[in-house]
């Protein structure tokens, strides 16, 4: 015969090389950095996820009803195990939902998931979520990777999730140098996935991470660092992928100081030259951003560069050129953030503030920056769901936060986003957006500045992976399932 | 009549490459060794004797340079490649430094340091080394052998030092032993008993010897030709006979005329030549009474690690010292005598009993008090090398006293002070900018004189002060150190070795022994009655600076030693 | 050991002292995060309670060898420390062998030759200049990106053994260069200061040949300021090759003491510097025997 | 004595004398900096960035900001000059006095200093900087502190343990018989007399303070990120390492020579303290 029994397959592994070594996997605590999300992306599954495209599609559900705006209905795929054995079932999904919805664990996916009031479960396959009020991003939510479902043992106290219902399990976890993901046969969509092994290595040091996967030592990483882009692009074997997604921004201490004063944030929103601070800090590989993210022709473009009317603004808000002095806090743990700083001070400067500027390193940073001990900062953001409605009010209420305008409130703003987010119709929910893009244009809760490009960079023998768009990029990795080595 | 001389050096001049430029200090120095020949060189201190020992094997420092010829068996030394004079140096020809103190690595044990020096130019085994090295510290009379291997310089006297320096000269047994001063450090038992072996060397090896030395008494015993020199010159060159028959040159015969008591008689100096002052009515010139130094019980000793029995240096000593009283210190190298020195200025803690210098117990004193003390005291070291500070000139180092005692601190005065200094013990008054390790054996420890009477001390320990200086330059720090008894009746414990030395200046002598003292009294009747055993060994033991009777009583001493 | 005691206490207060707050950090830090979240995480790491209960409760555990968990990753700070310490002494100990050996005997020529000296001049100092960011990073292009024959970083265990040397080399490499140049300079200067001493003229004056002349009586009484820098060197590697691991992406424990003080981990950085401490201790007690070893003086005072 | 110096100077190393030429020239650009430099330090001209030398009127090029690196290295000059070379000045200072003390002195001197020296010296020197800044904020002045605190035990362990060797020598011995106050013979005579590791050991730690320096300016913990300083402009020139490597090479290049010329002055400086080795 023709010698029918095709070749084994050789085993297909894959390096990967880590931004950092991710905090030990839990349903607890909401230190949710971009390696949590690959390591959850990879071992874990939710009732959702994020599809290949950026889209929200169903996971450990079948199929996901909306009864009515407040009632949600999911049906679990039949013959789900986690990597354990054991049977995933509805009273899974009860648990996990109730646990991430409870402030006291202050899970990462407590956002979207504070609107759940309660969950039923027939404790088979079929869970019922009833909602506290409507919410058009709730699948959203529940496609969050931190929003996983484990086994009931993962939600005590003090436990640890390592145990998942994703494509790959945990092997081993060599703490402070890598670990060691394997295929988990009993996934659902097992035969597609072709990756046997997912072997991580952690890289804090960008440049050791490219030059790691340069000279051969890993054939995928994350986080690459803007100056190599070029680097990379320009060596043969291989390639970039990335996505613009997080978004940077001025941000003011609205509560105490001179910034009190809506017309000095505008005079920031003016003064700041974008594609200067797209060079500072990022090489040129991002997008100026005059207005919110995401949102097309309707809020991108809410503020130009001009520095004219920055000056004209700083008059009409009583001061003399060099008259007012404000603190610009910045940190220095992350350099772009700092270049961006930089950048931002000299444009203040150059319309006629005097800006101190100081960088303590991040720890110190967030605590002062919750505490309001600054005029100015600038950070990055990424919404957390596509949704403006959704992921908007996070940056404009309270409670404060690092990456927030401390002691912003503008009630005016609330209500059109909340008005946005309960609408109906695609109209009205346009209309709600349309009063609050005007809100912000002059209120300037944050005045942006641009959005950068993040990208991974892989040699050519990972194929099948590919970059989700927006703000979905983090998310990137549940790509895994789709890739490939070649073998050469 | 005679060969081809084994070493040979004919018109050698030595220059050196210093701040003021290049000076030269020997000027054709001719001077020529035959085989088993002993030649003494004697002469002026820093008249270029160390100088020119120090050319032959190419020892100078990077900044010196040599012309003439140095030819050795045959051999052209200035010419010879690297390789062949390592050979030469330690096997063919033997050096013994001026200075034993800082000759020895201080890091390493005498046994190391013999064992380094057998092994250079030989292949011994491990155990035959051993045995070889106790052996030489045997020949060299250091007691207790075995011992002694396991210490570092630092756990030995002067003496010790220098003779584990000779040891390593003649460990590979040297066709030609190059001696600079090799028993300065000796007192004249051990001294005839080094000078013995020297000579038996050379009888039973043929080894030949140049022996620098400024003991007239050591040159009549053992020398067959004497050179002489004088201001980087060779002045005269004769055998020995000659030489002391009918010395040619003028300076020959200062020199000779210097010697302390060279009599008809014995060693020890006859009293008609004895000193003309009588330090007894200066003494009672109305100043404090009391004893300056008063000893009582001191005791000494060093720790040798955990296990081993301490070395107890000085035991038990009482000793005084009246005021206006000069008092010699006598004994055999090793016996405590520098220690009881070091005691006597609080340098060195006693394990027991009182030292109560002028009113003051040093052994309970507080810093305070020892310093209040020290400011009337002074001291001559015994290693003049070790004790300058090489980092400055020397003219600091003789006016320090002066500033740090808070007697003068004008700079202006003290750098004349300073010339005023160096010319009372006869250096230049214009060398206060030189370093210590610019000058010779004598001139270093004429500066350390200089520093000790700078602040007119009203007492002084003197360690052995005098014995890199050749009989005219002694004389004449003698005699200072007598006029500033006169003058300002201050005390001194004077330690040496060289009895006639001690005779000419010392108003009483303590005779140490083993730690212990032995005999005490009037220089006098001490030198001339010893009632110790070991008293009469030492003044029997005297060279006398005649070659004929020197001769005559050491073929005596042999006899009597071997029948 | 009180020297323990007092590091101990120090660096209890001190980062307890300094701004940023574990809890918040552990919580994420931005938005998302709530008050109550927070409290929570307090409650649990024992932040609540006042400082000197809590210094207490560590002395105790510190006394029965507990050094506490970590607040990032609840692993025992103990643990993690053991783990890493192999490498990073593995790392010293190449690093500290091959210095000595190239600084030594460059310091040694450069002592006697003057166009070495001027060379070893240049070379040190540009070795002392160039960060080992620098070096590190430009080794690694050349050895790992370029010529690809040795891995960009990482480290292998024993139990491959060459790829555990390879691993090791560049690291070692790039570590040397600064610390071979403080070794080198300190032997010049040491060395130039004994060459002319007496002693080594006698030795000369035996015929010993001139290498062991070197060995013996010049470098060997050399010595004793080259093994102090090599110590306070080594003691300060311990602590600081960070910049050393993070390039090579070395498992050391620097990187987790840099982590721990950039995340507020208060018991790994406590930890990691009482161990750092007491490593220093040991390390100390070698040097000064070596000086008593080298200098009878030193011993016998 | 009076021509002492002149013949001093008449043989000093030309090296040495260069290399102190080099440090002078160095101290004036710092102090004249603002007079000199062609343009504002903080100037930015982003879209002039990475501009390598010579690129029009910026001799040395620019930086990721498109600042003028010439200017920003004069200025950095005074950084560095009162920083690093402050820091190691108060280091080498403070510890050769501590180390002089504690070997010289022994008993409780010696137990005082060896221990307190031991304290700083088993904190790991970036934590103790990082906290030390951290609490007390970023400033030259406290990064002098916390370097010259830092780096003096290396100067006291040194000294001291040359203090060991030196203390029974005889010359200090003799210094004592002649009444030497203490001070006077700590640091007349015994100072010179050990000068040598101490010497080569500033510029070593001179380096490592740059360094420490461009360590924490990374941090943020270093001089306050805008001012111009060396080490953070090294630090900075790294990432670009490949693409723009001139503000790279610029920099460190500074660092080099002046860590270089320290080194040659302190050899010159060693040589002339020792008269056995200016005599040849
Ligand atoms: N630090 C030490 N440790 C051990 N033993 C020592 C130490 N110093 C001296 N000694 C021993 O003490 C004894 C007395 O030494 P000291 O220097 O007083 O002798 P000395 O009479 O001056 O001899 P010399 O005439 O040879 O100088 C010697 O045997 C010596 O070996
Ligand atoms: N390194 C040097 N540099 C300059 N001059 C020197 C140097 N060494 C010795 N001298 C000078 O050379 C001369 C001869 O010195 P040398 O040591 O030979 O004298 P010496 O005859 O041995 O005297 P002493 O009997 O005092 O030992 C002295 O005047 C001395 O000052
Ligand atoms: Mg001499
Ligand atoms: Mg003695």
């Amino acid at each position: 015969d023709d010698g029918g029994t095709s070749p084994v397959a050789a085993e297909q592994s894959i390096r990967f090389g880590f931004s950092s070594e991710p905090p030990p996997m839990s349903t607890t605590g909401g230190t949710a950095s971009t390696v949590s999300y690959q390591l959850y992306g990879l071992v874990h599954r939710g009732v959702m996820m994020y599809g290949p495209d950026g889209d929200v599609i169903p996971a450990l559900a079948e199929s996901v009803q909306e009864v009515d705006p407040v009632t949600y209905e999911i049906a679990l795929r039949p013959d789900l195990t986690f990597q354990d054995g054991t049977p995933i079932t509805a009273d899974n999904v009860q648990t996990a939902l109730l646990h991430y919805a409870d402030p006291a664990n202050s899970a990462r996916s407590y956002a979207g998931m504070q609107y759940v009031e309660s969950v039923d479960s027939d404790g088979d396959r079929l869970a019922t979520v009833h909602l506290s009020s409507p919410n058009s991003s709730f699948l959203e939510y529940l496609a969050d990777p931190s929003a996983f479902i484990a086994p009931a043992e993962a939600y005590q106290a003090d436990a640890e999730a390592t145990i998942g219902a994703g494509p790959f399990q945990l092997e081993s976890w060599d703490e402070g140098v890598g670990l060691t993901l394997t295929k988990y046969d009993g996934y659902d969509d097992a035969a597609a996935v072709d990756l046997d092994q997912v072997d991580v290595t952690f890289y804090p040091d960008a440049t050791a991470r490219v030059n790691a996967l340069l000279s051969g030592d890993l054939d995928f990483i994350d986080y690459v660092p803007w100056e190599s882009y070029e680097q990379i692009s320009s060596t043969e074997g291989y390639q970039l992928d990335g996505a613009v997604g997080v978004f940077q921004s001025v941000l003011f201490n609205v509560q105490d100081g001179p910034f009190s004063d809506p017309l000095l944030r505008q005079a920031v929103a003016y003064a700041v030259n974008r594609d200067n601070s797209v060079e500072a800090g990022f090489f040129g590989h991002g997008e100026p951003l005059y207005g919110v993210p995401g949102t097309g022709r309707a809020g991108e473009n809410l503020w130009s560069d001009d520095p004219d009317r920055a000056r004209e603004l700083l008059a009409e808000a009583g001061y003399d050129e060099g008259e007012l002095t404000v603190h610009l806090l910045s940190n220095s743990t992350y350099v772009f953030l700092q270049d961006l700083g930089l950048s931002v001070q000299s444009d203040l400067e150059a319309v006629g503030f005097n800006v101190e500027f100081t960088s303590p390193d991040w720890a110190t940073f967030t605590e002062e920056a919750v505490a309001g001990n600054y005029d100015l900062i600038v950070q990055g953001n990424i919404g957390n769901v596509q949704d403006p409605a959704a992921w908007l009010p996070v940056l404009v209420q309270p409670p404060p936060a690092a990456n927030t305008s401390f002691g912003y409130q503008n009630d005016e703003l609330d209500q059109a986003l909340a008005d946005a987010l309960a609408a109906t119709s695609a109209e009205e929910k346009d209309d709600a957006l349309a009063r609050a893009y005007a809100i912000i244009a002059d209120d300037v809760p944050f005045a942006s500045l641009n959005q950068r490009m993040q990208s991974y960079a892989l040699s050519e023998n990972v194929q099948g992976f590919t970059v989700m768009p927006g703000f979905a990029q983090p998310y990137s990795v549940n790509n895994f399932v789709d890739v490939t080595m070649a073998t050469e | 009549m005679r060969s081809e001389p084994l070493l040979r050096i004919d018109g050698l001049s030595v220059d050196f490459d210093g701040p003021p430029g290049r000076v030269q200090v020997t000027h054709d120095v001719d001077l020529h060794v035959g085989e088993a020949e002993v030649v003494a060189v004697v002469g002026e201190s820093g008249s270029g004797k160390s100088v020119t020992a120090m050319s032959v094997l190419d020892l100078l420092p990077g900044n010196a340079r040599r012309t003439g010829s140095i030819v050795f068996d045959g051999e052209d030394l200035l010419a010879a490649p690297p390789g062949r004079l390592r050979a030469i140096r330690g096997g063919s020809i033997g050096m013994i430094f001026q200075e034993p103190m800082t000759a020895l690595n201080p890091v390493h044990s005498v046994g190391a340091a013999l064992t380094e020096a057998i092994l250079a130019h030989s292949t011994l085994t491990r155990t035959e080394v051993d045995a070889r090295a106790v052996e030489l510290l045997g020949l060299v009379h250091l007691p207790d052998p075995e011992r002694m291997l396991a210490r570092y310089p630092h756990q030995l006297s002067g003496g010790q030092r220098q003779r584990v320096m000779i040891a390593m000269a003649i460990a590979a047994e040297p066709r030609l032993l190059i001696a600079d001063e090799p028993t300065t450090a000796l007192d004249v038992t051990v001294q005839a008993g080094i000078l013995d072996l020297l000579l038996e060397l050379r009888d039973r090896l043929g080894m030949a010897v140049v022996l620098i030395t400024h003991d007239m008494g050591v040159v009549a015993d053992v020398a067959d030709q004497v050179v002489v020199m004088q201001h980087g010159r060779v002045v005269e060159s004769q055998p020995v006979h000659r030489l002391f028959e009918s010395p040619g040159q003028e300076y020959t015969r200062e020199l000779l005329a210097a010697v302390p008591g060279r009599t008809d008689h014995d060693g020890v100096p006859s009293p008609d030549e004895e000193t003309e002052l009588e330090p007894e009515a200066v003494g009672a010139q109305g100043a404090p009474h009391g004893p300056v130094l008063a000893l009582s019980g001191a005791r000494v000793e060093f720790r040798q690690g955990w296990r081993r029995p301490p070395v107890v240096a000085v035991g038990d000593v009482d000793l005084r010292v009246e005021h206006g009283e000069i008092v010699g210190l006598v004994g055999e190298s090793g016996s405590g005598k520098s220690t009881l020195g070091r005691v006597a200025l609080g340098l060195q803690r006693v394990r027991s009993g009182t030292v109560d210098v002028m009113g003051t117990d040093l052994a309970t004193a507080s810093r305070a008090e020892l310093r209040e003390v020290r400011r009337t005291t002074s001291m001559v070291f015994q290693d003049p090398g070790s004790s300058l500070n090489p980092r400055i000139p020397i003219g600091w180092s003789v006016t320090d006293p002066l500033r740090w005692s808070g007697i003068e601190r004008r700079r202006s005065v003290l750098r004349e002070r300073a010339a005023e200094l160096l010319e009372r013990v006869r250096l230049p008054g214009s060398w206060t900018d030189r370093y210590p390790h610019q000058l010779s054996g004598g001139q270093r420890q004429r500066v350390g004189i200089a520093r000790a009477i700078a602040t007119s001390p009203r007492f002084m320990v003197a360690d052995e002060p005098t014995s890199a200086l050749d009989v005219s330059v002694q004389a004449s720090v003698l005699e200072l150190l007598l006029e500033i008894q006169a003058s300002m009746g201050f005390s001194c414990l004077f330690i040496s070795h060289d009895l006639a030395v001690v005779e000419q200046i010392a108003d009483r002598v303590v005779v140490l022994h083993q730690g212990q003292i032995v005999e005490q009294g009037a220089t006098n009747e001490v030198l001339r009655a010893p009632s110790a055993a070991y008293t009469r060994r030492l003044v029997d033991a005297v060279p006398v600076p005649d070659p004929q009777r020197q001769r005559a009583r050491r073929a005596e001493r042999l006899l009597l030693a071997r029948g | 050991m009180a020297l323990v005691f007092v590091v101990l206490t120090v660096i209890f207060l001190a980062i307890h002292a300094v701004p940023g707050d574990p809890a918040y950090q552990l919580a994420g830090g931005d938005t998302g995060t709530t008050t109550e979240g927070i409290e929570r995480i307090r409650r649990e790491l024992g932040l609540d309670r006042p400082l000197h209960v809590q210094y207490g409760d560590y002395l105790a555990g510190f006394l029965q060898g507990d050094l506490g968990t970590s607040f990032v990753n609840g692993q025992p700070v103990l643990g993690s420390i053991l783990q890493r310490l192999p490498a990073t002494l593995e790392l010293i100990g190449w690093g500290g062998l091959l210095s000595v050996g190239i600084g030594l005997p460059l310091g040694a020529l450069a002592a006697r030759r003057r166009g070495v000296d001027v060379l070893m001049s240049l070379g040190t100092s540009l070795a002392l200049a160039v960060p080992v960011y620098v070096l590190g990073a430009l080794l690694v292009l050349v050895f790992a990106v370029t010529l690809r024959v040795l891995p960009a970083g990482g480290f292998a265990e024993w139990s491959q053994p060459a790829r555990h040397l390879q691993s090791l080399l560049l690291p070692v490499l790039t570590l040397s260069a600064a610390f071979g140049a403080i070794v080198a300079r300190m032997t010049r200067a040491s060395v130039a200061e004994t060459l002319d001493r007496d002693w080594v003229r006698t030795a000369v004056a035996l015929g010993v040949a001139p290498r062991t002349v070197f060995r013996r009586h010049v470098l060997r009484n050399s010595l004793m300021p080259v093994i102090t820098v090599v110590g306070l060197e080594v003691g300060t590697f311990l602590g600081s090759s960070v910049i050393i691991e993070r390039v090579f992406n070395y498992p050391g424990l620097s990187s987790l003491l840099v982590d721990g003080v950039t995340s507020r981990d208060y018991p790994v950085v406590q930890g990691v510097v009482i161990v750092v401490s007491v490593l220093f201790v040991l390390i100390n007690m070698l040097v000064e025997i070596c000086y008593g070893l080298l200098d009878p003086r030193v011993r016998l005072s | 004595m009076t021509t002492t110096t002149q013949r001093k100077a008449a043989r000093i190393d030309p090296l040495g004398l260069a290399a102190t030429v080099v440090v002078l020239l160095l101290v004036i650009a710092a102090v004249l900096a603002p007079w000199i430099a062609p343009y504002d330090p903080l100037s930015q001209d982003i879209p002039n960035r990475l501009q390598p030398l010579g690129a029009d009127g910026h001799l040395l090029g620019t930086d990721e900001f498109g600042r003028d690196t010439l200017s920003r290295i004069l200025h950095g000059a005074r950084a560095e000059l009162l920083v690093a070379v402050g820091a190691t000045a108060i280091a080498m200072t403070g510890g050769v006095l501590v180390g002089l003390c504690g070997g010289y002195l022994g008993r409780w001197a010696e137990a005082l200093t060896m221990r307190g020296t031991e304290v700083v010296l088993a904190f790991p020197p970036v934590v103790l900087a990082l906290l030390f800044v951290t609490i007390h904020g970023a400033s030259s002045w406290t990064l002098v502190v916390i370097m010259g605190i830092l780096f003096a035990p290396a100067f006291a362990r040194l000294s001291y343990g040359q203090t060991l060797s030196v203390r029974s020598a005889e010359y200090v011995e003799a210094a004592r018989t002649f009444c030497a106050p203490t001070p006077v013979i700590l640091l007349r005579v015994i100072l010179p007399n050990i000068s040598g590791p101490i010497l080569a050991q500033f510029p070593v730690t001179l380096a490592n303070a740059i360094l420490l320096e461009s360590g924490l300016s990374y941090l943020g913990l270093g001089i306050p990120a805008p001012q111009p300083s060396w080490g953070s402009m090294v630090a900075a020139g790294q990432r670009f390492m490949q693409s723009d490597p001139w503000l790279l090479i610029v920099s460190s290049a500074a660092v080099v020579v002046t860590v270089l010329c320290f080194g040659l002055m302190g050899a010159a400086l060693r040589d002339l303290l020792d008269p056995r080795r200016r005599h040849r």
